[in-house]
């Protein structure tokens, strides 16, 4: 168990190889298989990627921050930016079907789901995005 | 990421390695599609083989290079792409619409036909 | 410029590496020459050790945090436990004379020290352990 | 890290790779010059010519391995420091405790000496 872990970083595309970095290192301290730690740090940065551009506009004052626990079982990693988005519940972007199969946007969030097989959004206390994605430990 | 280009006959083949991830270097990767497109190739081959990383990103530039050579009436397939890419492929149903080939020769042969 | 970069741990050696690479992969985006991450990150380590260990005592839940600025020519490291030690200007522990030569610790800030020529310590408005250690970017 | 134990007549030879820093792995080294000593070596030598990296804790375990071979009567040399661990030696002044080789012939000559 290891709580309490927390990465805040400005929205800046510079940071991203840094937030990777962390997710795997962090990853492994928590028990993910090695061969399980890119899979991992592929879904958790799709939604990185998404807080700084689409929450921050990556504006490298907007903050972006990544809170893990590692829990009995699985790992718990929340991203939160600073705007306050929320998808509908099936998200509205289809790119796996009709017209937007060939549309060169909108997987992020699919890979991560397929990947982690766990990805919630809501929002924090303060009204601000908060993803959540359970990486379960085996 | 690395990129490489090679024209094998009438063929312009693509060998991305490395991390196939947002960020610049993918500016790198549309490119070389449009320019194999406007320097009159018309069929191209995309080695993924030594790609250690794709993420939504870099699976957008592909898919961007598909229509690129789609519309100019031409062909693409992609070679080598490992188990994991494979994956992404198949959970983003782009399997659908990419070519995927493990064996080079198979390959240049489906392009020449 | 790079501000606002922050990360938190348990103090838990687990965490370690996770400061490590985060360590390495933020000199390298401030533009820590290649060949000098890994003196960066040795000294930067020592004060993140001391802080663990002397100022929160390996208590897990006794935060470590780490809070880095690219500025202008250098990159400011900051390294906050929980205790409220600081040290005489001098050490008082000069392992490189006499009798204490030859003790197997109490090397950690000399080496941070030579390391990044500038390690300085002070109290947190909160009255927190907080060292300072300034990397020039040449 | 990794610790790789030899015996060249009646030198022992410790050899270290990778990263000797703080953590469960240290006990390793220290155990390392324990037992040699209790197995009647008097004559160590410490091969760091792998070491990528070493910090106040690593330090602290070759000043106490040379400490416990020297309370034996025993002498240790050190071969093949990087140049980024001679300086770590320099500054902690262990430079006029340790005896350093860059040459194995050099060093066992040394320690039979
Ligand atoms: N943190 C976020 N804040 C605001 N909008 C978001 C956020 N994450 C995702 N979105 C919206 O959901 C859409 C789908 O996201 P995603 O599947 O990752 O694809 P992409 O980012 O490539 O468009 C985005 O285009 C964006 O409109
Ligand atoms: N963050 C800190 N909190 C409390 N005491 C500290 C802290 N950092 C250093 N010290 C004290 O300073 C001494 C010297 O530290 P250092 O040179 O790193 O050597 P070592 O940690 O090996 O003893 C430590 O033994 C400890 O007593």
């Amino acid at each position: 168990m290891l709580k309490g872990i927390r990465l805040t970083v400005p929205s800046d595309e510079l940071m991203l190889e840094t937030v990777q970095v962390f997710v795997e290192s962090v990853g492994m301290a928590g028990g993910v298989l090695p061969e399980e730690l890119t899979s991992l740090s592929i879904a958790v940065m799709e939604l990185v990627r998404n807080g700084m551009k689409h929450g921050n506009r990556l504006n490298p004052a907007k903050p972006l921050t990544v809170t893990v626990d590692v829990l009995p079982g699985r790992i718990s990693f929340q991203v939160e930016d600073t705007g306050s988005w929320q998808p509908d519940r099936d998200l509205g972007h289809r790119p796996g079907e009709g017209s937007e199969l060939l549309d060169d946007r909108g997987r992020g969030i699919l890979i991560a789901r397929n990947l982690a097989k766990w990805v919630e959004f809501d929002l924090t206390p303060e009204g601000k995005t908060r993803a959540t994605l359970i990486w379960p430990l085996t | 990421m690395k990129i490489n280009e090679e024209n094998k006959g009438t063929v312009k083949v693509i060998r991305l390695s490395g991390k196939v991830i947002s960020g610049p270097d993918l500016m790198e990767v549309k490119t070389a599609f449009e320019s194999a497109v406007n320097n009159d190739f018309r069929r191209i081959l995309v080695d993924l083989g030594s790609v250690s990383w794709m993420d939504s990103s870099g699976l957008g530039v592909l898919v961007s290079g598909h229509t690129t050579v789609s519309r100019a009436g031409g062909r693409m397939v992609i070679l080598n792409a490992t188990k994991k890419i494979h994956e992404l492929f198949i959970i983003t149903k782009l399997i659908t619409v990419f070519d995927t080939f493990n064996d080079e020769t198979e390959a240049l042969a489906a392009l020449e036909g």
